[in-house]
């Protein structure tokens, strides 16, 4: 078992201000009342696709790749306190989506062909790119896919269904777990949306997160469109990045949860007094605030040891997220319960606190899946 | 043959000969659950009227109500054995729904006999359908917490305010309400129980949707509702007598209900985790997984049979006993966490609000696990009723 | 998955009268400060012999026993009332020891040689036959011991080490589980104290229950002695019963600390007030009460369905011990928890509850055992 | 180099001239957690005295304070160095115990002149042991309803009462209490902080054994015991002034001494279950217990995170934030749990009280899980701690 490394948990100035312009932003923009306009049938995208250009000339697509391709260059805990403010509003712009999820393997994987094609659209906010995982029955066996490609020509052929991909209606490439025949091992290939063979149908989710089913029949993938062929490290990895950036805005929609509800148990009366002021209340609101306070440490360590490319990142990658599971299901199903009835109508807010919970937890790694890596990593 | 016997035999004969074919078989955990009756009522399957009318004639709809207002005037025993035959052939109750349940127990215990022949027979009949106008959007758990006003003018009361979490009232043609007719220092005063005909002018009707989607329930505004005197039930001012005799007919109910199918929960747990979880021949492979089922199996059986000994200690003649103050805080916590525990087993397969990509009885859950978040609120949320089991039952003292 | 059957769950007449019998009794005679001189090296037994004859008088040993065999021909329903009361003062006579560990595999098994030994001199009283199935680091795989047995003559010898044995210093002969090396099958042995290579010695547990490391050198054990060479159904449906039993042992103790807590709740003033008006507090004893009526329903359910012989009985037995494990052990925590540091003291009773909670849990089968019992009764 | 280099030098040096060979590496994991001195010490290694008798020479026992009481004058940040310096070579501190830790710096703010020269030096040199007289049988958690009486005779007050959970008072000197020296109308007032020689007549101690066996604690019993007014600290009846700020010295200690090992907890868990359970080549075999043991770990590390975090927010300047009002609870109840594992690792194992047939780490185990129960209660109980969270970092309004 490793020891703790040194690690930096403060944001500095710059990474302050940062996320408290976003904070600002999201708050001004996209409050959480506009998912009951954007989860429609009429909003194919999700998402406001003119807020997110409004975030990409603020750099927050950028932020993480390097200059070389035009990026920023930065950290992840510079995107972290980003991504923390838009998790207060469960803002669905695509932020994590294109930043780790598509941008990610890309930049790691083996194609300088793949990162001079994306990665400047990805930092402009013009292209978006999504990572297609989930299969239907595969549950958190990813690194097993059905998909599969097997060599044609001078490239492959990908065959296979994936579920619930991000984002999937609008991107402009998939990134791909699947199978390669040849080695048989997992393999992750870029897919262009627009691709002979790819169809997409749109799924409703309970989050109204803009989803889809995206099959792949007989699609032609070129040499330098293969990320990795023995990719268990690149999937790996990329799932590590990204389950943090869903973790901080796990944490943020948490602590916006939690804060409306302590506003909530001020500002309700029940039997001549604010419910606040019942201490059966009070002691489970305290002890929410304690699970948010260590929620907030495991995200920012885990961000940190990325930044300072410390070997124990995948471990605090693991503990951020699963903490953010338990954390977050627990402050979204106290938020309601402490709300009474109100809590449970569509009319209030925080039932989109539970509904994003309950998908976030299912999302790169349910809390289970994580506690067996950490083990793992642990030793045990 | 003792008389409760050969009532028995009487009670097959009569359900033999006169209950429809095609209503035997579907309830109680069938698709049907009885008749809810009531001028605005859809067009309805004729068999469903006609097993009404057979019934209603014996005075079978609502057999332990005295004759005269269209029961059949049976003891307790005796009405227990004829829904032990109507369940034994899968037939749903009559007619069901608030009236029935609600409303006609406390016509009986508090009506005068006007009240008793005007509405009781209508609800044995299912001609009108009731619904129940307790809470309002500032009162909550605080039931007491009446603001809907009811100021008297002549032999009526104009009646202006708000009540919220009226099941099916967008359905119903009366509603009965707490209303408060005065102002008192104690606010359990000055409440009047009041019967309100919904076709009245002045009363509104508005769906509520909830996080799970539509619902049953509906906010009620009333505006200078104008309602006769004669439809205070008890004294002016003296309606949390009533009210609170009512509340017990709905809590008793809540509890038992989820007991109804004893082990189904496990049940569905299982056939959900056989669909969704890797199996090892006999066995499913996640032990971890397994653990948790068994757990929530184990505390659904423990709740069962709970159940069952506050029922045999009711038989045995002797009080339901401090056990049945446990029943709805157990049971709606129990049902959260079987909702939560059947999520965690679909998983991604559970995250779906409508299709394509997500099979219908999946949806169903998913809709079913965010309608439970209400149980432990509705009904006496889990913090009454552990105030409750606090003072009444452990006799803690009260905060000062 | 079975149905379940139908199942008397409230005493009758009888049964409440001997129940009140057994609560006056060990009120007056063996309240719980007892266990401080108990505890002491220089009381060998731990428990008082002539308390426990009195018991016997009033006919607690023979409930069990069929009439055939001089005893009263009961059931487990009026067991579990006695035990219930013993339990409430933690009272360590050995009568679940005798009655069930030791009495019910004599009953079960295939000697009736040893029936005719044993039985009678169990009801009267002035035998102890107990059960010594635990080993070092066998931990819950009860089945396979590494004690075994080799044919030997017209007999076996037995050779092993047994730890933790109840009442191992009083009792005159032992039920020993063990490996047949012939049949390569769990086997159970009756040997008898004062055997030739025996020898007991005594532990100090934390409940301060006296029981013994039991070795067994070359020991012979005669055809007659022999309870199965088969023995695992007669193990299972032994360790059934012993767990119902404890677990009535463990519901009187539950509800006892239970009560007194509830009473120091009321009595203890802090801030000018009782403490039991503080609604943290009380909404956590009612959690408690919850519990334990869930508990005292299964512990019944059990009892009533090894009565009644339904095929139900070994699920009921699992959901009983499980349920009694946990229940128990978080009502002795928080009865500690709410004493605050009064019953923290070796003074205060409600200690004692707690260490015989850890001890109790962790007989006759630990709550993970009796989940996976379940489970697989199941069919899962 | 800047100056605080060049102290560092100065105090390797130092350190390596003259710290005894014998107690390197001793601390702070080791088996010697420093000298407590006081007059009814046991006999002691005479490297332990030479230790403290450099360091004092220097005023390294007690580096921060004034070097007119023994101290070193030195900054805090200095100390940090001479503390960090003395860790890495594994000594331990050269006086330790509640004179150093508690009654010193209290002193140092609220005691007078002649009190600070009189008590600081001994302490410092280790020559007087003190303990703490705060809680008495019937106060628990409200810590004023201080009953322990101090009545003015002339110089002196005599004191009748109790005190309780005074932990070594069987081994102190002296004694620092509070006194009720007036009943005013709210319990606050009227408290006086009152420091006491032990060897007066009419004290006396008694040990008290916990559920985990023996313990430091002790009752301490007054009975008309003259103390000299000029013993008070601070104003007479302004003593919870005096004795809240010492509080804060405790408190602060509390949490951050669980985090001390990272990761301590997990390995001593993985450690057991090493011992006690089945393994599958590098894994452990049962799937839920892995599990269990991750979880733990898992919330043991964002704890020490937490502490980390806390830690960096104080290094930058910042006010160390509502985070800190967290430590004590998340660590008690976080160590509780984790001895709770141990022992289901353990299972039978860890029944024992005494051998024989017990391992003496699987019977100190188990004494530190009972043991462990405490620590939510004393030291102001998770109960004080959530109220405190709800109402000083939330805001949640006071129970009318």
């Amino acid at each position: 078992m490793a020891e703790r490394p040194h690690l930096n948990l403060i944001a500095n100035a710059e990474q302050k201000m940062l996320a408290e312009t976003a904070r600002k932003l999201v708050e001004e923009k996209a409050p959480v009342e506009r998912l009951r306009e954007l989860r429609k049938p009429e909003h194919p995208k999700g998402f406001s696709r003119s807020l997110y250009s409004e975030m990409a000339e603020l750099g927050w697509t950028a932020l993480l790749i390097p200059e070389a391709y035009d990026g920023l260059g930065l950290g992840l805990f510079d995107l972290v306190g980003v991504l923390e403010s838009l998790g207060r509003e469960l803002a669905p712009e695509p932020l994590l989506t294109s930043a780790l999820l598509g941008a990610y393997p890309i930049l790691e994987g083996e194609s300088e062909a793949l990162r001079q094609r994306f990665l400047p659209g990805i930092a402009s906010g013009d292209a978006i790119v999504t990572l297609a995982y989930e299969e239907e029955g595969l549950r958190d066996y990813y690194e097993r896919p059905s998909a599969s490609i097997t060599a044609y020509n001078a490239g492959y052929v990908l065959n296979g269904t994936k579920i619930q991909v991000a984002d999937a209606l609008v991107a402009d490439a998939f990134v791909v777990t699947c199978r390669s025949a040849a080695t048989d091992s997992l393999a992750m290939v870029l897919v262009e949306a627009n691709s002979d063979g790819v169809s997409i149908e749109r799924q409703y989710r309970v989050d109204s997160r803009v989803v889809g089913i995206v099959r792949f029949e007989n699609v032609d993938v070129a040499e330098d469109e293969v990320l990795s062929l023995e990719a268990v490290p690149l999937f790996n990895k990329t799932l590590n990045r990204a389950a943090v950036g869903l973790s901080a805005e796990m944490l943020g929609a948490a602590e916006k949860a939690f804060e409306d509800t302590i506003a909530y148990l001020k500002e309700r009366v029940q039997f001549d007094v604010p419910i606040g002021s019942f201490q059966a209340l009070q002691h489970r609101a305290a002890t929410l605030y304690c699970e948010l306070e260590l929620l907030r440490s495991s995200v920012y360590a885990a961000a940190a040891a990325a930044d300072q490319a410390e070997e124990a990142f995948p471990r605090l990658a693991a503990l951020a997220k699963a903490r953010a599971n338990e954390t977050f299901l627990h402050v979204a199903k106290e938020a309601i319960q402490m709300h009474g009835g109100i809590g449970m109508t569509d009319e209030c807010d925080i039932g989109f606190y539970l509904k994003r919970a309950q998908a976030a937890a299912w999302s790169l790694g349910n809390t289970s899946y994580h506690r067996r890596r950490w083990a793992e990593l642990n030793g045990y | 043959m003792s008389e409760l016997e050969s009532f028995r035999m009487e009670v097959r004969e009569f359900l033999e000969a006169n209950a429809p074919r095609s209503l035997r078989g579907t309830s109680p955990s069938g698709p049907f659950d009885g008749y809810w009756g009531g001028k605005k009522h859809p067009p309805v399957d004729p068999d469903v009227l006609k097993w009404r009318d057979v019934c209603y004639e014996r005075g079978f709809t609502a057999p332990t109500w005295p004759k005269e207002y269209g029961g059949a005037g049976l003891s307790r025993k005796h009405a227990a054995v004829l829904y032990e035959e109507m369940r034994a052939l899968g037939l749903p109750r009559p007619v069901v729904g608030f009236g029935f349940a609600m409303i006609g127990p406390t016509l009986l215990e508090f009506g005068n006999e006007e009240q008793k022949h005007e509405h009781l027979p209508k609800i044995a009949r299912g001609e009108i359908r009731w619904c129940q106008g307790y809470s309002e959007p500032n009162a909550g758990s605080d039931l007491a917490n009446v603001q809907m006003k009811a100021e008297r003018d002549g032999d009526e009361f104009i009646v202006n305010g708000q009540k919220t979490w009226t099941s099916h009232a967008d359905k119903s043609d009366w509603i009965f309400c707490l209303v408060r007719t005065s102002q008192e220092d104690r606010k359990q005063r000055g409440i009047t129980f009041l019967l309100v005909d919904m076709e009245s002018e002045g009363v509104s009707v508005r769906n509520i949707d909830l996080i799970s989607g539509s619902s049953p329930f509906c906010e009620t505004f009333f505006e200078n509702v104008r309602v006769p005197v004669r439809n205070v039930v008890g004294q002016i001012g003296d309606g949390w007598t009533v009210g609170k005799a009512l509340l017990q007919h709905e809590r008793s109910n809540i509890g038992s209900s989820i007991g109804r199918q004893p082990g189904s929960g496990q049940r569905e747990l299982v056939e959900k985790a056989r669909h969704h979880l890797y199996w090892d021949g006999k066995r499913l492979e996640d032990a971890v997984m397994r653990e948790k089922i068994a757990a929530l199996g184990m505390e659904e059986e423990a709740f069962q049979l709970t159940l069952d000994r506050v029922a045999q200690k009711a038989q045995a003649g002797g009080n339901p006993g401090a056990e049945s103050s446990i029943l709805k805080v157990v049971a709606t916590e129990l049902k959260q966490a079987r909702y939560e525990l059947g999520q965690e087993i679909a998983g991604a397969a559970g995250l779906g609000w409508t299709g394509p990509g997500f099979s219908e009885s999946d949806l169903e859950f998913t809709r079913e696990w965010l309608r439970s978040r209400a149980n432990t609120i509705e009904g006496g949320s889990s913090e009454i009723q552990r105030n409750i089991i606090a003072k009444r039952v452990l006799g803690l003292p009260d905060a000062k």
